[in-house]
């Protein structure tokens, strides 16, 4: 939809993001980490919509903050434009910042409820220098508002004062407001009724031919993904599975998960439902502070081999050209050669511990939390 | 949970170490102190410098504290100048540790005996006129100064009907045999049923004005949290099963609205210890919390600091063992093994 | 005769100082044994409050619910507490949204299935043990000896939306009502419990209301499908017809505005314009008229009534003035 | 009529058995008189122990304790004490000459710790050093003549002699019992003292009352009937003390019957005390409360004319009546009338603003200002309300224009050491008599230049201490009251070094029942004659 | 088709205005507490109150220091100056006419609550500003110190520190009362600080590009004072509270011309069977001021806490 240049504006290679699990008895010690992001290369050519998917607490919205440097990356680098961002920090990456912008999931969440319209737009265009008097700041905002097709009178308004879609429109203008060349998207519409979400997309997408945008959309939504994408990658437990352009990934799903999750989506469309084949995964998704060894989907794997799957992880190759897949034997599944075959749920234990316990000295956690008169 | 517990125990090591190099600096820092506690007015000027000088309070406050660390290590934490003068700190406190601790227990059961099925009423009739007239009066016992309360208890109770003696655990009077120190326990342990019905007669209304902050705080916790619990997804789920209403009640509300009530009670122990520094003094008893008072107006250092260090210890320890039982009740916590 | 019939559902919240909300207005749909109905339609149109309606779960003050449910051929909505709570998890289950909220957080999973069991087979603790862990075993769960001392949040998020599936089917009902049983899980897990409902409904014979907003679900589980609008039923028919042939704007609307894996790319989505908050009262004419591409004057005087499709064939109930012609489909306006 | 019989004090009247509670304000720190310096202490010591010289019931006068009779050498050094006989120790061993000499042996041959100020700060303010000669001693030794007689010598005559033999701390204590268990092990643990066995458990004593248990947890004292007692036998079979530090909460206590009497009731609560049926005895007033007047910072003070000034602007007369206690008197002299050497031929102060004014106007000290002290935390037999009466004062000497800067501090937290370090200018205080000679009053504030009123830095601070001393070391009787009157005179007219304003009466209550108890000027009663109703 | 239209954006109109003005988190809070009849009951006891203060200088009829009934005081006959002719309430045991004593000693007394509150307010602004901003080792420091104060039982810290001063005076009495506040409004602001900074508008202004100062001040604290501004309502009641017993314990403001309940309450016992109402007058005040804020304080957490909101 968009014209895709070819030159590349975001290069990721060999991005880790791993959480320490912190216990301890006097002193914090790591006992172990989330391994939230585990090795994951990609790049976005300038002018693209990529678009990831996967299911909850497969890694993609840290994925998407790491890129951004708003988490630290435990290794890996990424190129921005040419220019490294893993040794940047203070000002220069502040002013960085500028360029690359999100879009967060929860429209409310993500805009001060303090703030009114106007000041939440204007913040990052003073944050950048951006704010060149009253009048130019002005005409800027109704720009950004009719862009986003918000009427002017938005401006005084505080963000409750709007329906769920107008938050993300107002976050969308927010991130358009110091005129980015990426914008990473973090599940933009899935908080969203199905007629708001269909606004939303249509916005993203006029948006990008107007100001020739890069985006990265994380979704978990298959269909909403491959709508609005030119390439797509399948990230499972930390790492991409697979990777192809949106309409190789639907018509020919190579990895078996991603087959799996083409075929979990649901079709408003009884014909095509009655007829369609599933594949029902069991089980659930294993911790990510316990990935399965090997290949990290081999335990709900239906076309898992006795060899190879649980010893090695399989690198991510290109099968064909643009679709890079990470399985073993993954031409053997796309010609036949191996079959589908029933796989046991394991239990997946969640040994754990999210709730990072924060009074880790001294002091009576309770006396504290909890200050009753 | 272990690791945990020994973890909080550490921590408490910890508090109380730095909080009793604080409390020494401060309660040197006092002005006056045990020369005045010993000499009175009849001293001298002189006498007083003797005497400062005898005891060390000319040398620097960090020599102190050493000399004092090093004798608590052997468990001599000083002899008491104005609360039982000559008598060991440590001793007063172990003395009057069962004083305080009867008195709190009751005060406590009083508050959870009121306070908890006042609250569940309240807010299974939200709105009515018990609910209204028992959120305003539970208002009113935190407005109330505990001093004052205890005063007028005593007043109308004890002087006026004469229901209740006024002062103190025991009348003087009574051969009591003393075993545990806790007086009501020894009445029993040792059969004196008369010695251990007087010293329940004695704790009564100190508990009762001791309690009226807790009853206050676990009434109004106790409400909100049944409110919020009988609006929760799996009391629907639990009235979608055909449960009947007392399993229910008991099964599903009560035990899930008791999780902060329990919380809150640990909580409430920091209030008992304030609020026994008033009923005590008014009441005579010869707890932890008079002592406190005493001590203050006597300065009297060791006993002061070994009071507060030790209640500040006791408040964390409860506290422990509120988390820890908290964790009993609450398998979220009990199996992540974690605080919250 | 239905196994549940009802007919002209209302329910009214009714706040001191507050203006009265009716949130469910007028809804009447069957449902037969073995068969599968959906209701569907935005957030906030009132299908969860239906559901609760039936089952008798509202609050008592604040809330009049008007109507009738027959639940073979028993009046639901006059019975007493003490009858409806037997009839409740032996005769109509009801699974719930939120797996994680709806499980009660400090009571291990075994008991919270043995004691439906317990409470109306009339088990002891120890048989309705056994009992809960053939359950378990049954939708789906791993280890289910296990698994009954763990309390909620052990399990995963799709192995406790099938506990709270167990323990709606504990003891076989007649009706379940799955009330968005999948909106908080994944896509392959809900591929699975979606599954699971299925299958289960297929060997017992049992009555499903399936309420999801998710047209994508309806399509694959539902045998007929009620479209609710601002609390009114505004479209009924069985799901190919629905789906082939969406009359009412609104469903027309919806089914527009969703991305489709098998569409072609590159198709522009046509919302539905506006937002419920623009809806009219239903006294005054269509609620959905302000946001309806296709209203006309009529719509804002006239209150469209129930009836009957007239142009498309099959059993369809419409309650539109202007319903979108079938052929219009493709023509039609592009409104942001 | 039970009253009645109690007053004879004739083993025909007085009810015998029962127990008595008596409250106290607190509890006893230990039961060895010879290291008391608390009240509660005392109190039970003059139960248990009796010296040599006892006062008079309801009088402070010196009268024959365990001594039947003594007599002074010519030269004022030899004391010779006849003792009574057949006296026994609770522990069954006799009362001697060897007894009572192993006694003043012991005080004198004190060691270690025990020498602290805070331990036996009575035998240093009364005898001064001990047998290590550090200091001087007032005394030098004590022989046994015969089994009942003793002679003690001082190294110096004093006026106080015998007299000071009265005070508790001169109680006689059984030689074995103190041996036994090593009375005289007092240790210095970190701020304070740790006292041996004998002090917190086993006093032995010949008194009426036996020592029977202390309930530290209860901090109740039972002493019990000494049925071998040498003289008029106790009628109560129990005696407890019970402590009850606030002061309401004794009041309330004795209302609703939990004790039977207790000791220093508020002034303000002695109207109703009797109003509800409880007898209240009035002591006889003897102590003093004064305004003291501090020279050592502000030079205008030096100046008599502001002195005088002062004392001028306070309403003496308005404060005993609107503040003190019935029975309370304004004081023309540095101690009440009972005592040896007071006149009232000095000069009196009487209120009168205009002159004070006057005055400060004649000495150029219009702008006085200075820091006015009161104590917080306290109330003492002599200040019953320290608030209520620095206000008084406050207000009388604001009326004449003087500025005050107030200061408040606790009584222990402060108060007194400020005072005694001279940094208060005008301050509240007095004192309580221990026995009847001028020179526990006298000598105590201004024998020492280096006083708290900084009398030092006037000319005629040194030679009062001087008249003190000549005072006091005056033999003939005589002579003596004429140097003390004269002292008191110019106390007033040339000095005033401090403005004495009352004197007034401690009082205790009882119940109705309770009969025989004789109230002491010096709060000593003894509780042998007590007997109490049904 | 005009109709229509007109028929439309008349109903939008009306529906949004009713809409807009019920959206607001505060708005639908104060129009919730508006109607709450606790609130109103509260407020107005506090309103009354500091109206009272306010105007007592010209509400009192006498000196409150004067003692103008002292020659009716004998304080031996236990005999203090019955109401009378111009003294309704008739005299305190000095013979100063107690209804100006209690009218002026709103002011000492409402003072200390608000300065209490005030400065155990700002103190715990500070650290839990710096604690819960900067995170870290600052954060550990900060929170230890602050457990380690929490770990005295409140009034008792209170009554150490106000022993603490040598010369008490009605200022060592707000301080010792407002140190205890600190760490709980500390630990207050900070958990909802830390909340903030993982929040998805705080990650949205970094994001932004925004500077760390302006992120701390322009979002995060707005955003942390509502349940501490809840906290502060409670807090001025028991400073109330607190600081009598203070002056119960001897530790209150010695200049006793300046009346202050607390320390009017704690004189009063001393003679409260013969002469109950020198008691009840400030202990009736003391209460009902207490009481007044303790129901607005605890009708604004219900308004605020989003649970109770349904
Ligand atoms: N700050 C953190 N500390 C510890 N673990 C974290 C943190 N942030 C995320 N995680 C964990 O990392 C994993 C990946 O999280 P992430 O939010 O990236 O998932 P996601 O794919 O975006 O899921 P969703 O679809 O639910 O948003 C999850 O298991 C999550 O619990
Ligand atoms: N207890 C209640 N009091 C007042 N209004 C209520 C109550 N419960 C629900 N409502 C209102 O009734 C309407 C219908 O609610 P309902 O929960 O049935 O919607 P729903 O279709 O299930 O939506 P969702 O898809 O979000 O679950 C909503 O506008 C809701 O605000
Ligand atoms: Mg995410
Ligand atoms: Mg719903």
């Amino acid at each position: 939809m968009t014209q895709v240049t070819t030159s590349t504006l975001v290069e990721v290679e060999g991005m880790k993001v791993h959480f320490p699990i912190k216990r301890g008895v006097v002193l914090d010690k790591t006992v172990g980490y989330v391994y939230a992001v585990d090795g994951v290369d990609l790049s976005i050519r300038q002018g693209e919509t990529y678009g990831l998917v996967g299911e909850s607490g497969c890694g993609k919205s840290t994925l998407g903050r790491a890129m951004l440097k708003l988490t630290e990356p435990t290794a890996g680098k990424v190129v921005f434009d040419g220019v490294d961002l893993s040794s940047m920090k203070g000002e220069p990456l502040r002013t960085m910042r500028r360029r690359m912008q999100m879009v967060f999931q929860d429209p409310m969440s993500s805009l001060d409820p303090r703030q009114s319209v106007e000041s939440l737009l204007v913040e990052g265009m003073r944050a950048h220098g951006l704010d060149k008097g009253k009048e130019s700041t002005g005409r800027r905002l109704r720009e950004l508002l009719s862009a986003v097709g918000l009427p002017s009178t938005s401006l005084r308004k505080y963000p409750h004062e709007f329906s769920g879609g107008q938050r993300q429109r107002i976050g969308i203008a927010r991130a358009l407001s110091v005129e980015p060349d990426l914008i990473v998207a973090d599940e933009p519409v899935s908080a969203l009724d199905v007629s708001v979400q269909a606004q939303v997309i249509n916005l993203l997408e006029d948006l990008q031919t107007e100001f020739g945008l890069t985006y990265l959309v994380i979704a978990h939504d298959l269909a909403v993904v491959r709508h609005i994408s030119d390439r797509v990658g399948v990230m499972y437990l930390g790492g991409l599975v697979e990777e192809a352009n949106s309409d190789q990934i639907y018509t020919e799903p190579l990895h078996p998960y991603t087959k799996a999750l083409m075929s979990a989506v649901p079709v408003p469309d009884p014909v095509v439902e009655d007829v369609r084949e599933r594949i029902l995964l069991a089980g659930d998704l294993p911790s990510p502070a316990n990935p399965p060894t090997g290949c990290r989907f081999h335990t709900r794997c239906p076309w898992r081999q006795e060899s190879r799957c649980d010893t090695e992880r399989p690198a991510l190759r290109e099968l064909a050209p643009g679709h890079k897949v990470a399985c073993h034997w993954a031409e053997d599944i796309r010609d036949g050669r191996i079959r589908a075959h029933e796989v046991k749920p394991q239990l997946t234990q969640d040994d754990w511990d999210t709730g990072a316990d924060d009074n880790s000295l001294a002091g009576p956690a309770s006396v504290t939390e909890t200050l009753g008169p | 949970m272990l690791r945990y517990t020994i973890r909080r125990l550490l921590q408490l090591l910890i508090v109380v170490g730095v909080l009793s190099l604080l409390l020494f600096a401060w309660l040197r820092s006092l002005p006056g102190g045990p020369v005045s506690a010993l000499l009175g007015e009849r001293a001298t000027a002189e006498t007083r410098a003797r005497l400062t000088e005898e005891l060390g309070l000319n040398d620097p406050i960090f020599v102190q504290y050493i000399k004092f660390v090093g004798r608590a290590l052997s468990g001599d934490f000083g002899v008491s100048t104005g609360v039982q003068p000559g008598d060991p700190a440590l001793d007063i406190f172990l003395q009057r540790l069962p004083a305080t601790l009867e008195l709190s227990i009751l005060a406590i059961i009083i508050a959870i005996a009121i306070g908890i099925p006042l609250g569940y009423l309240a807010a299974r009739r939200r709105g009515s006129v018990l609910d209204n007239l028992s959120v305003v009066s539970s208002l009113i016992g935190v407005a109330v100064p505990v001093f004052f309360l205890a005063f007028l208890l005593k007043q109308v109770f004890a002087v006026d009907l004469g229901w209740f003696p006024t002062a103190g655990r025991q009348e003087g009077g009574i051969d009591a045999t003393r075993v545990t120190g806790f007086f009501v326990l020894d009445g029993i342990l040792t059969q004196e049923w008369d010695a251990a019905w007087d010293a329940f007669v004695h704790l009564i209304l100190p508990a009762v004005a001791l309690a009226s902050i807790p009853f206050s705080v676990v009434f109004r916790i106790t409400r909100a949290s049944v409110l919020d619990v009988v609006d929760e997804d799996y009391i629907r789920t639990a009235e979608s099963k055909g449960l009947t209403t007392p399993v229910i009640r008991r099964r599903h509300v009560l035990r899930n609205a008791m999780l902060p009530v329990v919380t809150t009670i640990g909580l409430q122990t920091g209030a008992l210890l304030a609020g026994a520094v008033l009923t005590e003094t008014v009441f005579a008893f010869p707890g932890i919390g008079q002592a406190l008072a005493i001590g203050f107006e006597r300065r009297d250092y060791p006993v002061l600091l070994l009071l507060i260090l030790c209640s500040a210890g006791v408040f964390v320890l409860i506290n422990l063992l509120v988390d820890l039982s908290y964790a009993l009740i609450d398998p979220r916590i009990r199996t992540r093994g974690g605080g919250h | 005769m239905a196994l549940l019939e009802v007919r002209d559902l209302s329910v009214v919240f009714k706040r001191k100082g507050e203006e009265p909300f009716t949130a469910v207005d007028g809804v009447s749909f069957d449902v037969e044994p073995g068969q599968t109905v959906g209701l569907v339609g935005e957030s906030g149109c009132g299908k969860s409050v239906t559901s609760m309606a039936i089952m008798g779960l509202l609050a008592k003050r604040g809330v009049k619910v008007s109507g009738s449910a027959k639940f073979d051929g028993t009046e639901l909505l006059t019975l007493s507490d003490k009858q409806m709570r037997d009839r409740r998890g032996q005769e109509l289950g009801m699974v719930f949204q939120d797996p994680l909220s709806s499980l009660n957080p400090v009571i291990s999973i075994g008991l919270q299935v043995a004691e439906v069991i317990e409470r109306h087979r009339g088990l002891s603790r120890k048989e309705a043990s056994v009992q809960a862990a053939e359950l378990l075993d049954k939708v789906g769960i791993p280890d289910p000896k296990r698994r009954l001392s763990e309390y909620p949040h052990q399990l995963s998020g799709g192995m406790r939306q099938r506990a709270l599936i167990a323990i709606a089917l504990a003891c076989r009902p007649r009706l379940l009502i799955a009330d968005e049983p999948t909106t908080a899980l994944d896509v392959t897990i809900q591929a699975q419990i979606l599954a699971l409902l299925a299958e289960l409904v297929k060997e017992t014979d049992t009555a499903l209301i399936m309420i999801t907003h998710d047209l994508g679900v309806v399509a694959g589980l539902c045998d007929e499908v009620n479209v609710l609008y601002g609390g009114r039923v505004v479209e009924r028919a069985g799901r190919h017809d629905l789906f082939r042939v969406p009359r009412h704007p609104y469903t027309h609307g919806l089914l527009a505005s969703i991305p489709r894996l098998d569409a072609p790319r590159g198709e522009r989505l046509s919302p539905i314009r506006g937002s419920v908050a623009d809806n009219i009262p239903w006294t005054q004419g269509c609620a959905f008229a302000p946001r309806c591409p296709n209203a006309i004057d009529t719509c804002v005087e006239v209150t469209p009534a129930m009836e009957p499709d007239p142009v498309v064939a099959g059993e369809r109930l419409l309650r539109c003035h202007n319903p979108v012609e079938p052929a219009d489909r493709v023509e039609q306006e592009i409104l942001t | 009529a039970e009253s009645e019989r109690g007053d004879d004090g004739g083993d025909a009247g007085g009810q015998t058995g029962g127990t008595m509670t008596f409250g106290t304000e607190g509890a006893p720190k230990l039961f060895d008189p010879f290291y008391a310096t608390d009240g509660p202490t005392f109190r039970t010591s003059q139960q248990i122990f009796e010296g040599l010289v006892e006062f008079k019931p309801g009088t402070a006068e010196a009268a024959p304790g365990l001594a039947e009779s003594w007599e002074n050498s010519e030269d004022g050094l030899t004391w010779t004490f006849k003792l009574r006989e057949g006296v026994k120790f609770h522990d069954g061993t006799d009362f001697n000459a060897e007894a009572a000499c192993f006694n003043f042996e012991r005080w004198y041959n004190t060691t270690g710790a025990a020498q602290s100020p805070a331990v036996t700060g009575y035998w240093q303010d009364n005898f001064g050093g001990f047998a290590d000669k550090k200091a001087p001693s007032l005394y030098e030794s004590c022989t046994v003549s015969d089994p009942t007689t003793i002679e003690v010598k001082l190294t110096r005559y004093t006026s106080k002699f015998p007299d000071i033999l009265g005070l508790p701390s001169w109680s006689m204590q059984s030689p074995t019992a103190l041996e036994k268990y090593n009375a005289n092990e007092v240790t210095q643990q970190g701020d304070s003292f740790a006292f041996p066995e004998y002090a917190t458990e086993h006093p032995t004593g010949t008194g009426p009352f036996k020592f029977e248990r202390y309930d530290e947890a209860n901090g109740t004292v039972e002493l019990v009937r000494n049925d071998d007692y040498w003289g008029e036998k106790a009628k109560l079979d129990k005696l407890i003390f019970r402590a009850i530090p606030d002061e309401t909460a004794r009041k309330q206590a004795l209302e609703a019957g939990d004790i039977d009497g207790y000791d220093l009731p508020g002034p303000a609560d002695w109207q109703d005390l009797e109003d509800q049926g409880f007898q209240l005895l009035i002591r006889p007033a003897f102590n003093i409360f004064y305004v003291g007047i501090g020279q050592k910072n502000v030079p205008q003070l030096r100046d008599l004319k502001v002195r005088q000034a002062i004392a001028h602007a306070i309403d003496r007369e308005g404060l005993v009546q609107q503040m003190l206690p019935e029975g309370a008197e304004v004081a023309e002299n540095f101690y009440p009338d009972t005592v040896f050497g007071w006149t009232d031929d000095v000069q009196s102060y009487d209120h009168d603003p205009d002159k004070a004014k006057q005055l400060l106007a004649d000495a150029g000290a219009q702008n006085l200002s200075v820091n006015f002290y009161w104590p917080t935390e306290v109330t003492r037999p002599y200040m019953p309300d320290p608030r209520a009466m620095f206000g008084f004062i406050q207000g009388n000497l604001e009326d004449v224009g003087i500025k005050l800067n107030v200061v408040s501090k606790p009584w222990n937290g402060g108060y007194l050491e400020d005072v005694d370090q001279g940094k208060a200018d005008l301050f509240l205080l007095g004192w309580n008599g221990d026995y009847n000679t001028p020179d526990n009053f006298l000598g105590n504030f201004f024998s020492d230049p280096n006083n708290r009123f900084g009398t030092g830095n006037s000319p005629w601070g040194a030679t009062l201490s001087d008249e003190l001393k000549a005072a006091d070391s005056e033999v003939d009787d005589e002579t003596r009251q004429g140097m003390y009157e004269e002292i008191n005179k110019k106390l007033k007219a040339e000095y005033l070094p401090a403005v004495p304003i009352s004197h007034s009466p401690p009082a205790l209550v009882i119940a109705e029942n309770v009969s025989g108890l004789v109230a002491s000027p010096l709060t000593d009663e003894k509780f042998n004659t007590v007997s109490i109703g049904s | 088709m005009s109709t229509r239209t007109d028929k439309i954006d008349a109903l939008a109109e009306q529906a949004a205005r009713t809409d807009s003005a019920g959206v607001s988190v505060a708005a639908a809070a104060w129009r919730r507490l508006r109607r709450n009849p606790v609130f109103l009951f509260g407020a107005a006891i506090v309103v009354a109150f500091v109206a009272l203060a306010l105007l007592s200088p010209w509400l009192a009829p006498y000196d409150p220091g004067e003692r103008m009934l002292g020659d009716q005081v004998i304080r031996a006959r236990d005999q203090i100056p019955p109401p009378q002719e111009g003294h309704p309430l008739g005299g305190d045991q000095v013979g100063r006419d107690l209804l100006s004593r209690i009218l002026i000693g709103s002011q000492q007394t409402l003072m200390v609550g608000v300065l209490a509150t005030l400065i155990g307010f700002t103190g715990g602004l500070v650290l839990g500003t710096l604690a819960g901003a900067l995170g870290g080792w600052v954060d550990t420091v900060v929170m230890r110190a602050v457990d380690v104060m929490l770990s005295i039982p409140g009034l008792l810290l209170a009554v150490s520190i106000g022993a603490l001063f040598s010369q008490p005076n009605q200022f060592t009495v707000i301080l010792a009362v407002a140190m205890v506040q600190v760490p709980i409004f500390a630990r207050l602001l900070r958990g909802s600080m830390l909340a903030q900074r993982h929040s998805d508008h705080v990650l949205a202004a970094r994001a932004l590009g925004v500077r760390q100062r302006a992120i701390v001040f322009r979002h995060m604290l707005p955003n942390s004072l509502g349940p501490v501004i809840v906290q502060s309502t409670l807090v001025l009641a028991i400073s109330i509270i607190d600081a009598a017993a203070l002056s119960f314990l001897g530790l209150g403001n010695p200049d006793d011309r300046i009346p202050e309940w607390g320390a009017m309450l704690g004189e009063a016992q001393k003679a409260i069977d013969s002469h109950p109402h020198l008691a009840y007058w400030p202990a009736a005040c003391i209460i009902v001021v207490a009481l007044g804020f303790t129901l607005m304080g605890e009708s604004l957490r219900e308004a605020l806490d989003p649970k109770s909101r349904r």
